[in-house]
């Protein structure tokens, strides 16, 4: 089974064990993931921010790679290049004329029909099934599952999950013999791209999550972002200031959770490389 | 040029205008009225009446200072006797004035009626025209249009339908048993049937009543027991519609009695088989959730009849095969089992659609944590734990561990207004209530806090606003307007995510131990497939439609089908009970006649000999648009063999408003609407034209 | 923190009404309907940067509804506009469906344009531009060579330096900038987008 | 029939529903409201109830203009016969047109039983732009020549 697979800037750099991770997983149920060649960035927030053209553009421009190479299905990982690559792919095939534009800028023509799922997405379809077969030690503690922002909003261009009060990481926390906690934090803000420019706002916000987090009794924070994780695990030294306490609940990403349930070595899957350590699991 | 470009065309479409010269001996009577100075003023009538005897066919032609005045009419009855008219033509005021004063006349004098035509020489010319020859020409044109028109009118009858005098209520709340009791205590028969084991309906829910907070139960438990005790009214509970057929004053109705299981002659209410049945957590409708009963129950205690039922989805018998017990201990041998649903059918000489409304109990809001959160109710379930009845016996007790809470927050428009995920209009009765919660939840928990979120307050109504401002001002009820971004649960609190729009979008956080949902009202499950089965028509949100917004806020456009309460849109009860007896009233003046006379000006399918029948080709077409479901299929059958020869539009004249859209859509021309038939208005256009 | 730092100005009304141009402008640019809004508040009531906006979305969306030339200008030279981050619970929960969102992309845009971004917005959009510039470069993000432009841009120049051995030491940093093939196709796609206007 | 323009008094029918703009034209005269006399009203039960053929009809009996007026969208006092006129009209519209008939001697407007003035205007409005067309003849005569060549006879 070959499924195309975008990894993104942030999973080159700062989130390489989420890269690690989502292989390691990948290739623990034998699944084939073809990275698309040459691929670019796909803007962030910081294109839209700035220049609407610009942030389809960068993402379109992947998108018509991804059909060149023969790619039906791309798995986005990163949830904030998911988010860009589906809403650019939406808004481009509801805007003819804005589609022959930006095939202009970017000197190709493409379809736009290339299938874009998240990681969630990617584990519920290939992976959910065959996981009680594969498990070897179950994930037995009390988590909370952190959604974010980019993964289930807009609802109405994405579809996935319910908009509010998500449910599918708790699912397979579920599946993995976690217990998932019910918490107020699911889809609210961490702060995302503010993390450099302004890290007191991110300090605030990502620490009101990690608050209620370990309040509710959370021995990990499950998230399917690179921002989130890093906003969550990276800044913690500022979340602790402004919390105003050392909390050592850390952030793991859903695929180390059910790698290190289907056995694979936590090396393997670069828990080492977090900032808030993980051996308390 | 157009001649040559569109020659074909035209010939085609003259061949379709029925437009006949034919040469009608016609003995027509024209009366020119003066109307004092109103209309010879400007309009020389002696003129005109001289113009209308020189038209073709008028036999006699007069003008008189006051045509309506006893002596006018005496003028036009002789006239019609001594000349023998056999049409009158009267010039004078507006036909929407004294149409029905000449025909009378007519009439009285041996015309028929529908022979006498109006020319409104006042109000369409001498009121709006100056005194010139002009004036008077177009009068005369007028006059002329309608002596033509009039010698093709044909003598119509009135249509005379027989009515049963048996009104059909269908919905037992208070709309249901204003009407029931409204139409029955004028001396009418009325059936009223009512889906639940009883009457009562959402207000039987209720704890007290805005503005003045008197209790529900004690406004309305009298006129329950009123229903069961008329002797006009027969009352069937736990049954349905089933179906409907017929038209005004002569319907059928089929109406489905559910099994009770209990056989009601025989149970005398004593309620030891519900203390018996050991099916005892199923949660209560009537207490919303919030209480439990059993499966063998009567809702409430005043009930009407109050007599149990067995709810077989929870019957251990029914699901199990065994357990009998409340069969082992009734003392009457009430309780039959195998009896089957029944089906009994009735005639019905009128419709009272009275089948309430509900509020939105889903997952609606996932961001509210309806369903999720125990302590996030609606606001009927509010009003059960405020009633004195209700599981908590009215004290503000938070279903999730019984503790009074402390700190209450109320969310308004929760689902109204809301486009996106709701419904767009305005629920109407969720201010008024809300305010009333705040209030009863501060006259009952003194140490307690109490925030109301809104967008605008609505209290329109007599004395609603003093209510509200009561409030806020003697309650200190807290107003914050805004709306409710989320609500979540913290160790044990709700906490409210607000905002106060009047503090320049404040963002306002609450740690409320229990929160209370305005939730939209909206249309009855099952709304729209009863409207389907009655044939009237309903709204985007399964609400019925009232035949005019305005001045038939009762009617459908079926006719002898009434709407009363908030099946037709969220009422509150003062508005409810008005409408109710608004449509008792419509009800009474129907079933009083000893038979319906309707107006002939009808449309009629055109009827011809053998072997075309009509000319109609069945093609139903008329059907699709006529308003009022006038129009059946009428098959024509061989008399010898009984074979269906024919199937062609047939016109109830019963239904028919005469609005005559068919008319004009028929494309074979075979309808034609009475007092108005094509070759009538033809003539009147070609003679305004051809003076 | 108060969430009213500025009064607004009184309206004159027909001085300085723009004739329902500030709706028309959006609703072209962004497909969103500012008139939709009834000032329910549910945006700002979920937004979790509410405190720290100068006008709250709301209160935004207000602003823009007055259709007045002064208070456009306070909208687009606001520090709410920067704050935002497009998370969109906003319209998530809007019931009118008035695309926030989509309207912050729109003034931010409007605001670089009209040369009126707030000077407490300028480390923010320092990032953006940072981000791109090292997107421009190589085709793809180099957080290290993004955070040094940004650095220089707007002199934090000691910021999260504590981070970077322990970042090299995880492997999270790289030194050299991962650079795609088609660098030219990205400088092109630049050019054509961003330069050109 | 040659008439010069200026004085030329134009012939026209109004078409109207009983229930909304005969009761308006009522109100024009119960307000006392002057205007052109050169509109001739013929009533029908509901604008739904106009044959389109009457047009035609009206225009070979040498109408100049036409005007068709009943009550406002959905006050129609059947419900929805205004709206079936208007989709009717549109059809026949086009119709009319592409057989060559003057449509813009066609005019259609909504007057509710309140709206005295506003039927004034409507006839006033009408009188004048007719009266600027000129008269109607050229259908009235393909109308005669026909009837005269007995084509339009069975």
């Amino acid at each position: 089974m070959k499924i195309g697979f975008y990894p993104g800037c942030s999973l080159q750099g700062t989130a390489r064990e989420y890269n690690e991770s989502v292989k390691a997983v990948a290739e623990a149920f034998d699944i084939d993931l073809k990275e698309i060649e040459d691929w670019n960035c796909c803007g962030a927030s910081a294109a839209h921010s700035v220049n609407k053209d610009l942030s389809l553009a960068l993402p379109a421009r992947i998108l018509a790679l991804a059909e060149k190479q023969g790619i039906d299905e791309v798995v986005v990982p990163c949830a904030a290049c998911f988010n860009r690559l589906a809403v650019a792919q939406y808004e481009l095939n509801e805007d003819a004329a804005k589609k022959a534009e930006t095939e202009n800028v970017i000197e190709m023509t493409f379809n736009n029909k290339v299938k874009i799922i998240n990681v969630i997405q990617f584990i519920d379809k290939y992976i959910k099934d065959k996981i009680a077969d594969k498990m070897t030690r179950k994930f037995e503690h009390k988590v909370v599952c952190y959604y974010g922002c980019l993964l289930i909003r807009p609802h109405k261009i994405i579809g996935f999950d319910r908009v509010e009060d998500p449910m599918s990481m708790d699912e397979l926390m579920t599946t993995i013999g976690a217990s998932s906690l019910d918490w107020g934090f699911k889809t609210e803000c961490c702060g995302a791209s503010l993390s450099i420019a302004r890290t007191d706002l991110v300090a605030k916000l990502s620490g009101n999550i990690i608050k209620d987090a370990t309040e509710r009794g959370a021995e990990a924070i499950i998230v399917a972002c690179p921002m989130c994780h890093s906003n969550l695990d990276m800044r913690r030294p500022q979340i602790d200031e402004y919390v105003g306490k050392e909390i050592p609940t850390p952030v793991i990403y859903i695929t180390q959770a059910i790698g290190l349930a289907v056995g694979v070595a936590p090396e393997k899957l670069g828990l080492q490389r977090h900032f808030v350590k993980v051996n308390t699991l | 040029m157009w001649l040559q470009r569109n020659w074909d065309c035209n010939v085609i479409l003259s061949k379709l205008i029925p437009y006949k010269v034919s040469n009608i001996m016609s003995r027509i009577g024209v009366f020119i009225c003066h109307c004092g100075e109103n209309i010879s003023a400007t309009v020389d009538c002696e003129r005109v009446a001289k113009a209308s005897s020189e038209m073709e066919g008028v036999e006699f032609a007069t003008d008189y200072k006051y045509m309506c005045s006893d002596p006018g009419q005496t003028l036009i009855k002789t006239a019609i006797k001594e000349h023998h008219l056999d049409g009158v033509v009267v010039g004078s005021c507006s036909p929407r004035m004294h149409e029905a004063t000449f025909r009378r006349a007519c009439s009285e004098a041996g015309m028929n009626p529908y022979l006498c035509e109006i020319a409104n020489l006042r109000e369409h010319v001498s009121w709006v025209h100056e005194k010139c020859e002009a004036t008077t020409n177009k009068a005369i044109e007028i006059v002329h249009g309608l002596v033509e028109k009039v010698k093709r009118n044909r003598p119509l009858d009135a249509i005379e339908v027989p009515v049963t005098k048996k009104a059909l209520v269908i919905g037992g709340g208070i709309a249901g048993i204003q009407a029931s009791l409204d139409i029955a205590n004028c001396g009418q028969q009325v059936i009223l049937i009512e889906k639940g084991p009883s009457i009562g309906g959402h207000m039987s829910q209720l704890s007290e009543t805005f503005p003045t907070l008197d209790c529900s139960q004690c406004i309305l438990t009298p006129r329950m027991v009123e229903v069961a005790q008329n002797p006009n009214i027969t009352l069937y509970t736990y049954a349905e519609l089933e179906k409907l057929e017929g038209f005004i004053g002569n319907f059928k109705a089929t109406i489905r009695l559910q099994a009770k299981s209990v056989d009601d002659s025989k149970c005398t209410g004593c309620g030891l088989c519900t203390t018996k049945c050991p099916q005892n957590n199923i949660p209560s409708e009537f207490n919303e959730g919030l209480g439990t009963r059993t499966a063998i129950f009567t809702p409430f205690p005043q009930a009407v009849p109050n007599k149990p039922v067995i709810d077989k989805e929870h019957c251990k018998y029914y699901q199990k095969g065994k357990c009998k017990v409340c069969q082992k201990f009734c003392p009457t041998g009430a309780i039959e089992y195998d009896k089957p649903d029944e089906f009994i059918t009735e005639d019905i000489g009128a419709v009272v659609v009275t089948t309430g409304f509900n509020v939105l109990k889903t997952e609606f809001f996932p961001e509210y944590g309806y369903g999720k959160y125990k302590d996030v109710i609606n606001g009927l379930q509010f009003e059960r734990l405020a009633s004195a009845s209700g599981p908590t016996l009215g004290e503000i007790r938070r279903p999730s561990d019984g503790q009074i809470p402390k700190k209450i927050v109320f969310i308004a428009c929760c689902g109204s207004r809301d486009p996106a995920k709701g419904i767009p209009y305005c629920s109407k009765i969720c201010c008024m209530y809300t305010a009333k919660h705040a209030m009863l939840y501060q006259h009952k928990v003194h140490d307690g806090d109490s925030t109301v979120f809104y967008m605008d307050v609505r209290a329109g109504g007599k004395n609603y606003e003093e209510f509200v401002r009561r409030a806020v001002e003697e309650d200190h009820v807290n107003y914050v307007r805004g709306r409710v971004a989320r609500v979540y649960e913290k160790s044990g609190k709700l906490i409210v995510k607000g905002v106060d729009t009047l503090m320049g979008a404040k963002p306002v956080e609450i740690e409320a131990d229990m929160v209370v949902l305005a939730t939209a009202g909206v249309a009855n499950k099952g709304a729209e497939e009863l409207a389907q089965r009655m044939h009237i028509s309903y709204d985007p949100y399964h609400f019925f439609t009232e035949a005019h917004p305005k001045l038939k806020p009762v009617e459908t456009n079926t006719a002898g089908i009434f709407l009363a309460g908030a099946c037709q849109a969220p009422k509150d009860i003062p508005e409810t009970v008005a409408s109710a007896s608004g449509a008792a009233v419509k009800v009474v003046s129907l079933l009083s006649r000893p038979t319906l006379i309707r107006e002939p000006l009808v449309a009629v399918v055109n009827r011809c000999a053998p072997p075309l029948f009509s000319t109609c080709v069945g093609c139903f077409m008329c059907q699709t648009i006529c308003p009022y479901q006038a129009i059946e299929r009428e098959e024509i059958k061989d008399r010898k063999t009984g074979k269906v020869l024919k199937v062609i539009a047939r016109i109830n004249p019963g239904l028919c408003q005469g609005c005559g859209t068919c008319v004009s859509f028929c494309r074979s021309k075979s309808i034609d609407i009475q007092g108005y038939t094509n070759e009538e208005m033809y003539a009147e256009v070609t003679a305004l034209l051809n003076k | 923190m108060g969430a009213i730092k500025s009064h607004i100005n009184t309206i004159i009304l027909n001085e300085s009404i723009m004739k329902h141009a500030t709706a028309e402008s959006i609703r072209e640019a962004t497909g969103a309907d500012i008139d939709k809004c009834y000032q329910c508040g549910k945006c700002t009531a979920g937004c979790v940067l509410a405190d720290n906006m100068d006008y709250p979305s709301s209160m935004i969306i207000r602003m823009l509804q007055t259709d007045d030339k002064e208070n456009y200008k306070k909208v687009l030279s606001s520090e709410a506009i920067w704050l935002c981050q497009n998370c969109e619970n906003c319209i998530g929960r809007c019931p009118k469906e008035v695309d926030i969102p989509k309207i912050m992309d729109y003034l931010r845009a409007e605001s670089i344009k009209e040369g009126l971004v707030s000077p407490k917005a300028k480390s923010v959009l320092s990032f953006y531009r940072s981000f791109l510039d090292s997107v421009k470069m190589s085709g793809r993000l180099s957080e290290l060579v993004m955070t040094i432009d940004f650095k220089l841009r707007t002199f934090h120049l000691w910021q999260d330096v504590k981070l970077v051995p322990s970042m090299l030491a995880k492997g999270k940093l790289k030194f050299i900038p991962e650079s795609i093939k088609d660098t030219k196709g990205i400088k092109i796609l630049f050019k054509k987008t961003i330069t050109s206007k | 029939m040659e008439e010069n323009n200026n004085n030329f008094e134009p012939r026209i029918i109004a078409f109207v529903c009983n229930w909304c703009t005969y009761a308006g034209a009522d109100l024009t005269g119960t307000s006392r409201i002057k205007y052109a006399s050169n509109v001739e009203i013929v009533r029908f039960p509901c604008t739904g109830r106009i044959d389109f053929m009457l047009l035609l009809k009206a225009f070979a009996g040498g109408s100049d203009g036409i005007i068709i007026s009943g009550c406002h969208p959905s006050d129609c006092h059947y419900t929805s016969g205004n709206f079936h006129a208007r989709r009717r009209w549109m059809v026949f519209r086009d119709m009319l047109d592409f057989m060559g008939i003057d449509i813009e001697r066609i005019r259609w407007s909504w007057v509710s039983a309140a709206e005295g003035a506003k039927w004034a205007d409507v006839v006033n409005d009408t009188v004048d732009k007719i009266r600027k067309m000129g008269p109607y003849t050229e259908y009235k005569k393909a109308a005669m020549f026909l009837e005269e060549e007995k084509i339009c006879h069975d």
